[in-house]
């Protein structure tokens, strides 16, 4: 298996405040990833900058042995290499079958396709993903209506329609019902073991990070602290300490 | 939810068409006139000035005994509408009087501008309309049947300022700086303007248009103040003629002629006491004229009377909107009939005296028999007046040239 | 266009006087913009409404016999209770929606008020005399007007006068703490509900100043008054919200821009130019800021 | 085709078409409803359903009308001449020569709006909120201005659009004509835009509206689609536009072609006030704009901008989505928003 995400000595500083520093990580395709580290270690600015929300001051990203660092954000996520939000991201006043529409793979976009009824395919595409996240129910409701979980379970189910290559899934289990959690994970193993995608997750929750991922990255005061897998990790002492706030 | 928009698709037809009251053009004793007149928006100042001359004349009219058509005696009503300043507006309604107020005779809106936008209504529809307050010329070269304006044209305006000024420099042309709104009206006056120019061999040296929101001509008046023209011109309606003022005496800036339009719906002489001193004023009337009928008796008598009812002294916006009324009057007894057509002949066969001039129509509708008058502001003790200086036959005063520089007054 | 103003240089002297002194009256309705807009998060289209009717405050008092000037001291009282009331009764329902609401909430109160002062002032175009005369410079060949002088002082004045309010009285440093972070200044027990009307009424009371000043310069309609709330737009657009400096700066700016543009443009393209570098501003700073891939917030 | 629907549009279809002779008395009225419906329509395009409160969209109206007045004479005669000293030369127009002249006048009152507003759009749609509302309140009003101080276009003294030609029926017949045309691009715009909601297009404008940066983190080229949605627009704007003007037979910069502070307004409250972001709001705004203001308006007689204040801000306040927002609130059912009690096998998996 191949590199399919590489993060090659990243800078990004927001005026003084250094929130990436000679970052560098690969992730292997086809595998579950884990990015961990104390509040404000910048795991989100990373992921910004991999998805090309803001430039990046110094360094290289590779998608696919593609640079991608100088790329608009919708360039990138048409090349497969997908995010969603640790604060949910839906279009809410659309119902969710819509939410699922209009994230249908815009690799399509051709003028006929955007101009054309929305064939009928897709519609039962978008069925299926919400019957797998458990929304289907509530398919006629506006999303904006839907509780935070739900909607984190909406963000997930729209990510799967646009077919991507990896994802990067931003804290997935934070508010969501801890009866819920485990289905959460067998869900994203599904996720990766049967859709082919490569997951890079940012998660708080050790319980769920340690049950899904095969590597681990942790971040500390935007520098890259430590890495290997989760066992490897959990026994990492300078881990503990950043997380305990010991310098 | 579908039977929401029906009801509402349902409800909107009949409240379309009972929307509007009708009015029947001539129904019992009153002969009901349309009028769109600006009461909101830039040209309210004068679109007063209109609706007050209206009704002056019609309160005048129905007192001393109505028109009589038919050996039946009639009260003149008029139904109005606001065209909000808005050409567009103004339009509309025209069509709106017509078609659904069943208006038969009309009465013109304020400015130029406005006339021309309704002008093409009243006339496509045969709907015979005496305005009294659009000059722009391009209306009587239309071929237009059914209009017919009281006033003299716009470029005839400030024409008699510059040929003074060739005159007063001894027959040779005179350098002139222009500053005219950019509306229909200005616009016309400038036409005047330019064509004089040509006429006498003049040079205009400034040609400044002013936008409609215009505050400030500084500007321009410093060029006039680098550039030294022998006379300037300004025409901006009532905010242009105030502000030229204003900035003229603020800035110090001598011109040995001034000339402008509007000074008396500004009230310049009230509002800027000596200042305004020996501004040239163009009007289509003052009071001081010696025309008279048997409505309002003479210029004198009509300001006395508009000044009891209205607390201010009548503008020529004013006394031509009660001209209008009294052509409509003499054209009914003489068609002594409703018919339009016969109304229209009638009109168009018009020559008759009022307190503000004479009128007789050409055969484009515009009045030829009255000529423009130019008077001064003249202050004597702190009291100032608009003093006419031509035409010569009624110049109660002899014309200030040069204008004494600002140092000296 | 037409090139006097590079034949005669002297002009330009002359034009960026007059900007100048334009352009710190401007700043003065600016800064009250500024202030509302970065404390309660309004954009207010009714300022040049505001503006004209605190004209009309100073224009009364010369009917009365008093001498106009006197109206800047006037006509701010009478405003702020104006601003008061329209902040109790219209303004705190859109305060905390979106913003297009109160572009629209304001439109509204915009037209209704220039319509009742249409009624209430009537429809003629007034000017106030001041009588202040002129100052000349360089052998008479550059006039400034002393009303014009005055408001550029007067403007000057008041703007120092807020900003040692802001800084040293209790609610100009309750005002200050809303506009960083109303959350916070509430839970810090400040009335944030008073502070607003507070903000509003000194808006007002600042376009009242303008008024009484822009009755002394130029002239008073009722239907004015919205190329004031534009370049007030612009000005704060410029230079950002509540840094008075800036203000006063970009104040400054757009006057002297506007002069030079009507001489080299032509008067009848100067609104239109104020417009498109309202335009151009904003457009330059999107592209800017795009290359961040950012956008103007 | 639900059969609510059938009886609705047939209702409107035969109501459109029998209006003249119903309604004889009312036809202007009606083919400035049926204009009014168009501007409250492509505003939404934008305002309701993209989210971009524009307030400038004035400007495709106003260049719409000139272009095609302006093509209408430029075709024949020249231009410069027709409005030299504001329009005192006449020239006729010979019944084939209008006619020729007004259906290009026409096809290109809604092209070059198109056109301007792709060119611009890339600049001005990067702006969001209220800077995009600001901005295009400028280019409005910058518009006006500038038409105001061209002299080929007649300046401030406004342009005369060609006399309906003599000799193939008067008034009646012009009347007719225009209303017609107006029914049938209200009918056209409307069809169009039915059409472009129920795509992925129409899809995406309400993504770009809810959440932009989402939908560009989805992988939306966003800039193409709101530019599109800007032209289509312009498009269907100007040709009611060269309509208007043609209607209105005169042409003045800032009162009539970019009428900012009227109709570029009332567009915005029609689409507010029938429920913005639906289709059958901007329908149902206008309706009820256009009787409220034509039926009542006319007789405060100088109060009806206090009238016409107090509306705007009652509006805003109390009722920003709308008519169809307030139904839709009410009865969100009727709107198909139902939890499906039926299905409750997928909810096993997750539990």
């Amino acid at each position: 298996m191949g590199i399919i995400l590489e993060v090659d000595q990243v800078y990004k500083h927001f005026g003084g405040v250094k929130a990436n520093e000679n970052v560098s990580l690969t992730v292997e395709e086809g595998s579950i990833v884990g990015l961990i580290g104390p509040n404000g270690s910048g795991k989100t600015t990373l992921f910004n900058s991999i998805v090309g929300t803001h430039p990046i001051d110094q360094g290289s990203i590779y998608f696919e042995g593609r640079e991608i660092s100088a790329l608009p954000v919708p360039a990138i996520a048409k090349l497969g290499l997908l995010r969603t939000f640790q604060q949910t991201r839906i279009y809410e006043k659309l119902n969710c079958i819509q939410n699922m529409l209009v994230s249908s793979k815009p690799e399509n976009d051709t003028v006929y396709n955007v101009f054309a009824k929305i064939p009928e395919e897709l519609t039962e595409k978008s069925e299926n993903l919400l019957k797998f996240v458990g929304l289907y129910q509530k398919r006629n409701l506006r999303a904006g209506d839907l509780s935070f979980g739900q909607q984190k379970l909406l963000e997930l189910a729209m990510a799967l329609m646009n077919e991507p290559k990896m994802l990067l899934l931003d804290e997935p289990t934070a508010g969501i019902n801890p009866t819920l959690i485990n289905g959460i994970i067998d869900r994203l193993i599904k996720v990766n073991k049967e859709f082919g995608i490569t997951l890079l997750v940012i998660e708080h929750n050790m319980r769920v990070i340690m049950s899904l991922a095969q590597k681990m990255f942790c971040l500390a005061h935007g520098q890259l602290l430590a890495e290997g897998t989760p066992e490897e990790i959990k026994n990492d002492h300078r881990v503990i300490d950043a997380y305990l706030g010991v310098q | 939810m579908r039977n929401f928009k029906l009801s509402i698709a349902l409800l909107s037809g009949l409240l379309l068409v009972f929307s509007s009251l009708a009015f029947a053009k001539v129904e019992g004793d009153t002969i009901t006139l349309g009028a769109a007149v600006s009461l909101t928006g830039k040209y309210s100042t004068n679109g007063k000035n209109t609706k007050n001359g209206y009704e002056l004349a019609i309160k005048r009219i129905n007192e001393m005994g109505g028109v009589k058509v038919g050996g039946k005696s009639y009260k003149f009503k008029i139904v109005y509408y606001d065209d909000e300043s808005n050409g567009g507006r103004a339009a509309q309604l025209a069509e709106r009087l017509i078609k659904q107020d069943g208006i038969k005779y009309m009465l013109g809106p304020y400015s130029s501008g406005i006339t021309k936008a309704i002008a093409p209504v009243t006339e496509e529809n045969k709907i015979p309309m005496v305005e009294a307050n659009g000059a722009s010329r391009s209306l009587f070269t239309k071929g237009y049947k059914y209009l017919f304006a009281v006033l003299s044209a716009a470029n005839q305006y400030l024409e008699v300022a510059i040929d003074l000024a060739v005159e007063r420099n001894g027959g040779k042309g005179v350098r002139i700086a222009m500053a005219f709104e950019q509306d229909a009206f200005s616009q016309d006056v400038k036409i005047g303007v330019v064509e004089a120019a040509k006429r006498t061999g003049s040079e205009i040296v400034i040609d400044d248009n002013l936008p409609k929101e215009l505050n400030d001509m500084a500007a321009t008046l410093a060029k006039v103040k680098a550039l030294k023209p022998d006379v300037l011109v300004v025409s901006g309606h009532t905010k242009g003629a105030l502000t030229a003022i204003r900035q003229l005496a603020d800035m110090r800036v001598n011109v040995p002629m001034l000339a402008m339009t509007h000074c008396d719906a500004g009230k310049l002489s009230k509002q800027h006491g000596e200042k305004a001193e020996y501004a040239l004023c163009a009007a289509q009337w003052h009071k001081s004229l010696t025309y008279k009928d048997n409505f309002f008796g003479n210029g004198m008598d009509y300001d006395r009377d508009y000044t009891a009812e209205y607390g201010s002294p009548p503008p020529y916006q004013s006394a031509e909107s009660s001209a209008a009324l009294l052509v409509w009057k003499d054209a009914f007894e003489r068609a002594n009939s409703f018919d339009t057509e016969k109304v229209r002949d009638a009109l168009a066969k018009t020559n008759m005296q009022t307190f503000y001039g004479n009128i007789k129509f050409s055969d484009t509708g515009q009045n030829i028999a009255k000529p423009m008058v130019l008077f001064q502001v003249r202050c004597d003790g702190g009291k100032c007046t608009n003093k006419v200086v031509a035409p010569t036959k009624w110049a109660s005063t002899k014309i200030v040239h040069p204008i004494p520089s600002w140092s000296q007054r | 266009m037409d090139f006097l103003i590079f034949k005669a240089p002297i002009l330009m002297v002359q034009a960026s006087m007059d900007g100048i002194l334009l352009g710190l009256l401007f700043a003065l309705i600016a800064y009250g913009m500024a202030l509302q807009w970065g404390v309660m998060n309004i954009i207010n289209i009714a300022q040049g409404e505001l503006v004209i009717m605190g004209g009309y405050i100073a224009y009364f008092m010369y009917t009365a016999g008093i001498h106009p000037a006197f109206g800047i001291i006037v006509s701010p009282i009478i405003m702020y209770f104006v601003g008061w009331f329209l902040y109790k009764s219209i303004i705190n329902r859109v305060v905390e929606r979106d913003l297009f609401i109160s572009i629209l909430a304001t439109f509204g109160i915009s037209i209704l008020t220039q319509q009742l002062m249409n009624f209430v002032f009537g429809a003629d175009v007034v000017v106030a005399q001041s009588n202040f005369g002129t100052t000349l410079l360089f052998d008479d060949s550059v006039t400034l007007p002393n009303a014009k002088i005055f408001s550029a002082l007067v403007s000057i004045v008041f703007a120092v006068a807020l900003v040692l309010y802001m800084k040293k009285s209790r609610l100009g440093r309750a005002i200050r703490a809303t506009s960083q972070n109303p959350r916070a200044a509430k839970i810090l027990g400040v009335d944030t509900e008073k502070v607003y009307a507070a903000t509003f009424g000194i808006n007002a009371a600042l376009c009242g100043v303008a008024g009484s000043l822009i009755a002394i310069t130029f002239t008073l309609h009722p239907y004015v008054g919205l190329p004031y709330t534009v370049r007030s737009f612009m000005i704060v657009i410029i230079a950002g919200l509540g840094n008075l400096p800036a203000v006063a700066l970009s104040g400054v700016g757009l006057g002297v821009f506007e002069e030079f543009a009507d001489y080299i443009l032509g008067t009848e393209f100067r609104i239109a130019a104020v417009f498109l570098l309202l335009v151009v501003i904003l457009v330059y700073r999107r592209f800017k800021l795009s290359k961040k891939r950012e956008y103007l917030k | 085709m639900s059969k609510n629907n059938i009886i609705i549009y047939g209702l409107i279809l035969v109501f459109g078409i029998g209006a003249p002779f119903l309604f004889p008395a009312y036809k202007l009225q009606i083919s400035i409803l049926w204009i009014l419906t168009i501007l409250a329509l492509t505003w939404d395009i934008q305002g309701g359903q993209m989210g971009y409160n524009s307030f400038g969209n004035i400007l495709f109206f106003g260049i719409g009308m000139y272009v095609c007045s302006s093509v209408q004479i430029g075709m024949f005669f020249p231009l410069s001449e027709w409005t030299a000293s504001g329009g005192e030369k006449t020239f006729l127009h010979t019944t084939s020569q209008y006619f020729e002249g007004f259906t290009y006048g026409l096809i290109l009152a809604g092209i070059i709006p198109a056109i301007v507003a792709a060119l611009i759009g890339y600049g001005i749609l990067g702006l969001r909120g209220h800077y995009f509302a600001i901005c295009t309140l400028g280019i409005g009003i910058a518009a006006g201005e500038i038409a105001g101080g061209i002299e080929l276009i007649g300046a401030g003294q406004g342009m005369t659009v060609p006399p309906w030609p003599k000799g193939i029926g008067g008034t009646e017949l012009r009347s007719q004509f225009f209303y017609y045309l107006c029914f049938l691009t209200v009918s056209i715009t409307f069809l169009v835009i039915k059409w472009i909601y129920q795509t992925r297009f129409g899809l995406v404008l309400n993504a770009i509206r809810d959440n932009e940066d989402k939908a560009e983190a989805m992988g939306i080229h966003t800039m193409r689609y709101k530019i599109i949605g800007w032209v289509v627009s312009a498009f269907f704007l100007g040709i009611a536009g060269g309509l208007m003007g043609n209607m209105i037979g005169y042409i003045e910069p800032t009162e009539i072609a970019f009428a900012g502070s009227t109709y570029g307004v009332f567009m915005v409250l029609m689409a507010i006030l029938g429920g913005k972001g639906t289709l059958w709001g901007p329908v149902i705004g206008a309706a009820v704009f256009h009787i409220f203001k034509e039926g009542f308006w006319t007789f405060f007689l100088g109060w009806q901008y206090v009238a016409l204040g107090a509306l705007i801000i009652v509006i805003v306040i109390f009722f920003p989505e709308g008519i169809m927002g307030w139904l839709r609130e009410k009865y969100p059912h009727r709107f198909g928003e139902v939890v499906d009690e039926a299905d409750r096998t997928a909810q096993v998996e997750l539990t």
